[in-house]
């Protein structure tokens, strides 16, 4: 019996990872429940946007890269993530002045929204793959450990090791800091109530004088900052590629309509239920059942309740079953 | 006169990022035969480039289409993945008498598919690499291994092979766990794999997808730190993403003890693309024994020709290595026989497909390292 | 159908026509298979959306049970495998319905309550691993046998035309499950529990070998038409051809083409007909009513739950069928080309482009979003080849854009996406 | 007809029905009053089957009907209108009308792909109908606009039109009178009159116009908090104390003649 | 005769389709209030959405102080002193209470809590109500939020669609009341009524719009000592 080693092995291949995971998937999902929230559509182009945002904090990096600066201990692409982030924004405010305002204007219905954000998606997706390639790219540098599995070992003197890397902290406490914000933001500023105003029946949000351009703007450049954030943060911990930004949007979207869509709270708990869903129903329990149990009693299957084949439809069932208790998600979000 | 030659890969879609080296190598070929001036009386060889998405089966018929009936095109050099490679043979090539050469779609079935002689390919089926892995690991007393393969016919036909030759020589496999490519994360499986545990892990992947994602997980936790990397894994852009930890890793892929493949990653470079990027060389050597038997036959008519591709792929004759197309071009046309060693030492067996000769590999200090044949 | 219809239509023929007379008939026909079989997967999701307003984004799902029930209908039989475990598999898969159904009257039956929650764990719990005790060395036999090319448990062997019902009656059933389920949910919240529904179906698809070899892909499915090939050999066609004038090759697939589009369009004219009459119905009235405002329509009288059943079943059951003959014409089933993008996005492009609600705007934005679809890949290409065309032989500028050209392909498509929509917000076709 | 039993409704904390016992007579016209936020529509919504009661019992000719849906309601003959007027936007004033009866036969598949002759039939007489009802409450001139651009009145008509389009056996009017012309809405209460008289139709009516109250109903109930405050008729209920604190106040007139006299 | 604070002068348009308004004019005096009274969809809410600016007119003009604001934005007219309390969709249904009202004081830098105490005062449920969501409302409760929210904007002009439809009677007095003392501090009202005769009661001038166009003018008495107007517009 050996507690210690199976609660490490449990950390380190289920917790930490997860909650890296879900930070990351928190941040992607915070950006779509915002743009649902105040735009009122699902926007598709979300991961493509991310992967755009990434696109320039990558190559803002090689830039600070050859010209020598660093920050310390942290990657460097976190300096260039402001200037990413005005890019990205900039972008956005593109996109929304030649695409969205007009059917805005029409007061087109959502799904036609959803669609024009297809219609962004693709051309988003064209031009980052045009910019960047459809290579994998790798832009981390700085201290990828905090804990490294071997340094671990060596001061503890267990078997089992524990790893946890810079990005996966940055991260979460990246995602946690931006909920905060948000929701402070939302809920105690007055361009924060505007937005919910806007959001909530736009004629008389005009009857207060409230500028729904105004609202519009800021919504927009938010979810840029999010969204690259969310990009680069997720890049640095894996790596960049255009087409698995792509698939992201997917997990994002379960995130945010499981914590309940337009509740930034919701976005937060939605990542980490998606991603703990996709990790811990299909672990195998054999390692640490093996460290627990007396040696007569250790298995020699897998201890598993599905195999990893299936987490994808593990996480989709759990979501499911998560939407049929509480229709709108854990937190209550709104539909159109 | 210009001669057609069609290159339908997945320029977009899941295998996007290998594709253009795999068209670069094709036309690398292609340009070398155009620029010999000995081509069918000077004619030139233009590749015409269509997207097959790689998982698209209509899409792609679509464009084989439009390049078999409308571009006219004289051969295919395609597609990638087998799905929708099948699908061209059944749906275009087939009906319209086109040939074509795969440089990638590794699935046994293929082998047994009606392909009325028109259907060859320069990568081997995956049933001949399970064995050799199977040697290399009993080579080196590993016993008890793991497996993780990227959830399609290639991996998976790749990875029940390898199972079943390795079990058969005495091994045990502790698990063999699929991943979905281009996903956002793999601590799931990480965590699979590392509970089922094993002496090295063997990653049926490819170089920058789900492959590289799991070492990266497991390296990054401590799961694994040996790991077994079969072709879709070998590649310089790996080594290079994950430094250090790849050291000590070991696998192997298609080609003889011939120069060719050192070749032609030097005329790649000179080129401007990546010589080692996967099915980047069986690339280019489709597209020179699509000319060559081009040559051969005297015709671009792939009735003609398809016949020859055998005969020039495989012993006796003058061996050919890249970038002496043009000298087997002449060798051709004075009617000496050839045997085309290309980048990856083609030698092409039964219905058309690649015999499988491996080069075992090992990683030291960020450089793939040549340890023997096999 | 109106002046302005009618022009669109004519449009949308003329861009096939052009096709044929500038490239070959060959690819016009090629697009043509794949644009009617696209209009009739638009239907199905038109009818779930523009009569009911049920946002179903698991068209791939429902499209891939069509494929399955190809394999399953029309592909050989392997009585050497289901002596194996086919009885065990069904065994299992009995097990699993009724675990399931008794949960659900444990549910139900039972007040809440911890005595309910046990209960209800007990059964899940139990259920589940006598169902995989039962199943798995069932499934282990059949896969065992002869895996290479086989290792499933085949099909029936019957005509594959009669694959294309099984293929609707095997979304149906999906769908009354999943209707069952999620159909109580609201708009988005409907949309990504169909969109993992999908993803779930696939990933069974993927995985289950024993059911249609799972990655491995079932090739060389029996065709309703004949092989060019074996026209190709025939004394009597090469006499046809011949007389005619045409060249046997070009002919044979030509007439192939045109034998699937024909059986296609009578599909796709008999559902036309067949919704257009519902819409036009008392039961359309009261679906638009049902759409227009759930809670009036439930105070009319009108059972919402049961009509959003109706129609969820009737929209998946048009998309199977679609999807079996998607299935057929590709002549293989390859689980892994299942993909959002493709088989459910571009197909609520459809619907939107042309115009929801509307039938005919369905049918109109399926022929022309799949002729885009195929066609702007070399209009793309075409496109950076213009650009390039200035620019100084070798510039990095220059062969970095035509790296990228074939990205050309998604970005064309968004922007024709983009202008369709801004110059008919509505779709091209509205309701009216 | 309707006997509401210790019904109780409670959103959260908060106690929206607070124990409300009433009975409504066959053949009445049953007058609903009570401040803003009594729990009138809160009853109206759980007798229709639109809530769920917390707890508590209706029954409607003595068979229980507490928790059917509004739509097995509907096929028994209770019918409501909306205070909030919940039309079908996107369909015509005349369709909107014309999908209320139940059990259509063209609402059948079947019978809209096979027997179209028999469902064409059908539609004339329903058309009719409604042309008649669209004609009585004067809208008859946008029988083809679509409901969601008609006035706020004319959609409370529209509202009110519906019930007018089956044999109802009691309706349910939620404030139908709010927002329609004073005119017109005297011709509305000659209609529940003649319907209730000749038709048989019970009726239950919130409403705040006490004028129209005092014209149509006997008798009415005020409720106030949730409970039930006062019964009786319309005389009694005007001059109960406590109705006149919580409800009626003292009137407009007293006040500003109070402050003109002051000036 | 000078010219009146705010006048929606000839004003003909319509919502893109037909005309629904034909040369109608609605004008309100400093410190006054005018009432608007008609039968159903004779215009008097589109008259209301022109005067606001949520309607492009075809012919004529709006005024206010002189000013030609034809061409203004309806968040431009808030801007100008402008509020409006339009029929129906007149509250923020997920917001609290409490938010309703400070949205009506959007644009205002200034405290708003006294104002606000004001209209607790006036409609003391809302206080009670105030951390509640205004979706979950009554009826009668709503548009007491959405009489609020307008109050909250301390206009000059104020512009009521039907406020007292759906209030109880002891509500709708102490609306009324209030009406007049804030016209009293010299803010204009302008505003349409079924309950006419309470309302032209209050009246210092009175519309009857038919079918977009103006039928009678006249001091808010006079019009009810109308007995045509009586019979066919104010029930008898
Ligand atoms: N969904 C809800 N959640 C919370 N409270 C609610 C909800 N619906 C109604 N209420 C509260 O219940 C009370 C009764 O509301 P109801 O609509 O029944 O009043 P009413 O008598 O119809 O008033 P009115 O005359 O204003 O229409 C109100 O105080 C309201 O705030
Ligand atoms: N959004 C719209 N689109 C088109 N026509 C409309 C729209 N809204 C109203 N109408 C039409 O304009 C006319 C006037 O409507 P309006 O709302 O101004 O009437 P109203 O006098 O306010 O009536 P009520 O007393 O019933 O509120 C009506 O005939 C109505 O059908
Ligand atoms: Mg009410
Ligand atoms: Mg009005």
């Amino acid at each position: 019996m050996d507690l210690l080693n199976a609660l490490v092995a449990f950390l380190n291949f289920v917790v930490v990872p997860a909650t890296a995971y879900g930070a990351q998937l928190a941040l992607g999902a915070l950006g779509v429940t915002l743009i649902y929230g105040i735009l009122r559509f699902s926007n598709f182009a979300h991961g493509d946007t991310m992967a755009l945002g990434t696109t320039a904090a990558i190559l803002m990096t090689w830039g600070l890269q050859a010209a020598g600066i660093s920050f310390g201990p942290l990657p460097t692409a976190l300096l260039a993530l402001p200037f990413a982030i005005a890019v990205t924004a900039l972008v956005v405010l593109g996109t929304d002045r030649v695409v969205y305002r007009f059917y805005r204007k029409r007061k087109v219905s959502p799904s036609i929204l959803v669609i024009v954000s297809l219609g962004v998606m693709f051309v988003m997706n064209g031009v980052t793959r045009f910019i960047i390639g459809v290579q994998d790219q790798s832009f981390a540098d700085g201290e990828r450990f905090l804990v490294t599995a071997r340094g671990f070992r060596d001061a503890t003197g267990l078997a089992e090791g524990l790893a946890i890397r810079t990005t996966q902290v940055v991260t979460v406490v990246v995602a946690v800091i931006a909920v905060a914000l948000l929701f402070w933001f939302l809920n105690r500023t007055r361009t924060g109530k505007s937005m919910r105003a806007y959001s909530d029946n736009e004629d008389l949000a005009l009857l207060s004088g409230i500028n729904p351009e105004r609202v519009v703007a800021v919504t927009w450049i938010i979810t840029a900052a999010l969204a690259t954030t969310a990009g680069v943060l997720y890049g640095l911990d894996k790596s960049f590629n255009p087409f698995t930004y792509f698939q992201l949007l997917l997990p994002i979207f379960a995130s945010a309509i499981v914590g309940g869509l337009g509740n930034p709270l919701g976005a937060i708990v939605g990542g980490f239920v998606i991603a703990f869903s996709e990790v811990t129903v299909t672990y195998a329990w054999k390692k640490v059942l093996t460290y627990i149990l007396p040696d007569s009693l250790a298995p020699t299957e897998l201890v598993q309740l599905m195999s990893t084949d299936y987490k994808f439809a593990v996480s989709f069932a759990i979501l499911i079953l998560v939407l049929l208790f509480m229709p709108t998600g854990l937190f209550k979000g709104k539909s159109v | 006169e210009e001669v057609k030659i069609g290159i339908i890969l997945g320029f977009t879609g899941p295998l996007e990022s290998i594709t253009p080296g795999m068209a670069a190598g094709a036309e690398l070929a292609m340009k070398e035969v155009t620029d010999s001036g000995k081509f069918m009386d000077g004619s030139s060889v233009v590749p015409v480039r269509a997207d097959s998405t790689c998982v698209d089966a209509a899409a792609a018929t679509a464009a084989a289409e439009r390049l078999v009936t409308s571009d006219g095109i004289k051969a295919i050099m395609g597609s990638d993945c087998s799905g929708v490679t099948g699908a061209i043979l059944q749906n275009v090539a087939r009906p319209n008498g086109i040939a074509m050469i795969s440089p990638s779609a590794t699935s046994p079935g293929l082998s047994t598919a009606e392909d009325d002689g028109l259907f060859f390919r320069t990568a081997p089926s995956d049933a001949r690499q399970g064995v050799v892995m199977t040697d290399i690991l009993m080579d080196k007393d590993i016993k008890t291994v793991a497996v993780t393969y990227t959830n399609n016919d290639y991996g998976k036909g790749l990875a029940d092979s390898f199972q079943a030759a390795f079990e058969a020589a005495g091994g045990t496999v502790t698990i063999s766990a699929a991943h979905e490519d281009n996903k956002a994360d793999y601590s799931a499986e990480v965590g699979a794999l590392a509970a089922a545990g094993g002496d090295v892990l063997v990653v049926a992947g490819y170089t920058d997808k789900g492959g590289k994602g799991i070492i990266q997980a497991s390296l990054d936790s401590g799961a694994f730190d040996t790991f077994v990397l079969p072709d879709g894994m070998v590649g310089q852009q790996l080594v290079d993403d994950i430094g250090d930890g790849l050291t000590g890793s070991f696998g192997q892929y298609p080609g003889t003890d011939s120069e060719g493949a050192e070749i032609f990653q030097g005329m790649a470079t000179a080129a401007g693309f990546e010589g080692t990027g996967a099915f980047a060389p069986e690339s280019y050597d489709a597209a020179a024994l699509i000319m060559l038997a081009m040559a051969a036959a005297g015709s671009t008519d792939s009735k003609d020709w398809a016949p020859k591709v055998m005969d020039l792929a495989n012993a006796p004759g003058e061996p050919i290595l890249p970038g002496e197309l043009g000298k087997a071009l002449d060798l051709i046309a004075q009617g000496v026989e050839i045997d085309y060693i290309g980048a990856t030492a083609v030698e092409l067996i039964g219905p058309g497909e690649s015999a499988g000769n491996y080069r075992e590999i090992e990683i030291k200090d960020g450089v793939i390292e040549t340890v023997r044949f096999r | 159908m109106n002046g302005r219809n009618f022009m669109l239509f004519a449009l949308v023929g003329l861009l096939f026509a052009v096709t044929g007379f500038l490239q070959s008939w060959n690819l016009s026909l090629s697009i043509l298979q794949m644009a009617l079989v696209s209009a009739i997967m638009a239907l199905g999701v038109n009818i779930q959306w523009g009569y009911a307003g049920l946002f179903n984004v698991g068209v791939m799902g429902f499209a891939a049970l069509g494929g399955l029930a190809v394999v399953l209908t029309a592909s050989a039989p392997e009585p050497e495998a289901w002596r194996a475990g086919g009885p065990g598999i069904l065994l299992a898969l009995v097990l699993g319905a009724v675990t399931v159904t008794a949960a659900v009257q444990v549910y139900k039956r039972m007040a809440p309550g911890l005595a309910r929650m046990v209960l209800l764990l007990g059964v899940l719990i139990g259920g589940f691993f006598l169902f995989r005790a039962v199943l798995d060395p069932n499934v282990a036999a059949v896969e065992a046998i002869n895996p290479s090319v086989s290792g499933n448990l085949g099909g029936l062997g019957l005509p594959v035309v009669l694959a294309w019902p099984a293929g609707g009656l095997l979304a149906a059933a999906a769908a009354w499950v999943i209707g069952k389920t999620a159909l109580g949910l609201r708009s988005d919240y409907l949309a990504i529990a169909t969109l993992g529904i999908a993803e779930i179906v696939i990933a069974v698809m993927k995985n289950e070998d024993w059911l249609a070899r799972g990655v491995k892909n079932v090739i060389g499915l029996p065709r309703p038409v004949p092989y060019e090939v074996n026209l190709q050999r025939d004394p009597g066609f090469l006499d046809w051809a011949q007389g005619w004038g045409f060249d046997p090759v070009t002919a044979s697939s030509v007439l192939v083409k045109l034998s699937y589009c024909g059986l296609f369009l009578v599909v796709l004219l008999a559902i036309v007909w067949l919704s257009e009459m519902a819409l036009r119905s008392p039961w359309g009235r009261m679906m638009r009513a049902i759409r227009d405002n759930e809670v009036a329509a439930e105070a009319m009288g009108k059972d919402v739950t049961r009509r959003h059943l109706q129609i969820f079943i009737l929209g998946s059951a048009v998309i199977g069928i679609a999807g079996a003959m998607m299935t057929t014409l590709d002549g293989q089933l390859t689980p892994g080309t299942y993909q959002p993008l493709r088989f459910t996005f571009l197909i609520w492009v459809m619907v939107i482009v042309g115009g929801s609600g509307n039938n005919w705007g369905a049918v109109l934005g399926g022929f022309l979003i799949w002729w885009l679809w195929v066609m702007v890949e070399p209009l793309g290409l075409a496109l950076i080849a213009g650009i390039t065309s200035g620019m100084a032989e070798g510039s990095w500028l220059k062969s970095h854009l035509q790296d990228a050209s074939a990205h050309m392909r998604l970005l064309t498509m968004g922007v024709i996406l983009l202008l369709v929509l801004r110059f008919s917000p509505r779709g091209l076709i509205p309701e009216k | 007809m309707i006997v509401v039993d210790g019904l109780h409704k409670h959103f959260g904390g908060f106690h929206a029905v607070d124990g409300a016992s009433l009975s409504i007579a066959e053949r009445s016209i049953t007058g609903l009053i009570g401040p803003n936020g009594a729990g009138k529509t809160t009853l109206f919504n759980v007798i229709a089957g639109r809530l769920k009661p917390t707890s508590g019992r209706v029954s409607m000719a003595g068979e229980d009907i507490t928790g059917l849906t509004p739509h097995e309601l509907f096929h028994k003959g209770l019918l409501r209108t909306f205070q909030i007027a919940h039309e079908f936007g996107s369909m015509s004033c005349l369709e909107n009308l014309m999908t209320v009866p139940g059990a259509q036969l063209g609402e059948t598949l079947w019978n809209a792909w096979f027997r179209r002759g028999a469902v064409a039939a059908e539609e004339a007489r329903l058309r009719d109908k409604a042309q008649e009802v669209l004609k009585f409450l004067t809208i008859d001139h946008l029988a083809d606009q679509k409901a969601s651009q008609i006035s706020g009145g004319q959609k409370k008509l529209l509202e009110l039109g519906r019930t007018m389009m089956v044999d109802a056996k009691i309706v349910f009017l939620d404030e139908v009178g709010a927002g329609v012309n004073r005119t017109l809405l005297n011709t509305i209460g000659d209609a529940i009159i003649r319907l209730n008289e000749e038709r048989g139709y019970t009726f239950c009516v919130i409403e705040h116009d006490m004028d129209f109250i005092g014209r149509l109903c006997n008798p009415v109930i005020c409720m106030a908090e949730g409970k039930v405050l006062a019964e009786g008729t319309v005389e009694d209920v005007k001059n109960d104390e406590r109705v006149i604190e919580a409800y009626l106040g003292t009137g407009l007139k007293n006040k500003v003649k109070a402050e003109v006299a002051h000036a | 005769m000078a010219e009146p604070f705010l006048i929606g002068d000839a004003m003909t348009g319509g919502y893109g389709g037909a005309d629904i308004l034909h040369g109608c004019t609605i004008a309100v005096e400093k410190g006054e209030i005018a009432v608007i009274v008609g039968p159903n969809g004779a215009g008097k809410s589109t008259a209301m959405k022109a005067v606001f600016g949520m309607l492009n007119l075809r012919a004529g003009q709006v005024r206010l102080a002189g000013v030609d604001i034809t061409a203004l934005s309806p968040q431009d007219r808030v801007a100008q002193g402008m509020a409006f309390v339009p029929q129906t969709a007149n509250i923020f249904t997920s917001m609290t209470v409490e938010e309703n009202l400070e949205m009506g004081a959007f644009l205002r830098r200034d405290d708003i809590s006294g104002t606000m105490a004001q209209v607790y005062d006036l409609f003391p449920i809302l206080k009670e109500k105030r951390r509640q969501p205004a979706g979950e409302l009554s009826g009668g409760q709503r548009q007491q939020v959405a009489v609020g929210r307008a109050l909250m904007t301390r206009p000059q002009v104020l512009m009521l669609d039907e406020p007292t439809a759906g209030v109880s009677p002891i509500v709708m007095d102490e609306l009324f009341d209030r009406i007049i003392e804030v016209a009293r501090t010299g803010i204009s009202i302008l505003m349409v009524e079924q309950n006419a005769r309470q309302a032209l009661e209050i009246a210092d001038k009175g519309y009857v719009l038919v079918q977009g166009a103006n039928r009678f003018t006249d001091t808010g008495k006079a019009l009810m000592a109308d007995p045509e107007v009586r019979r066919s517009f104010l029930g008898g």
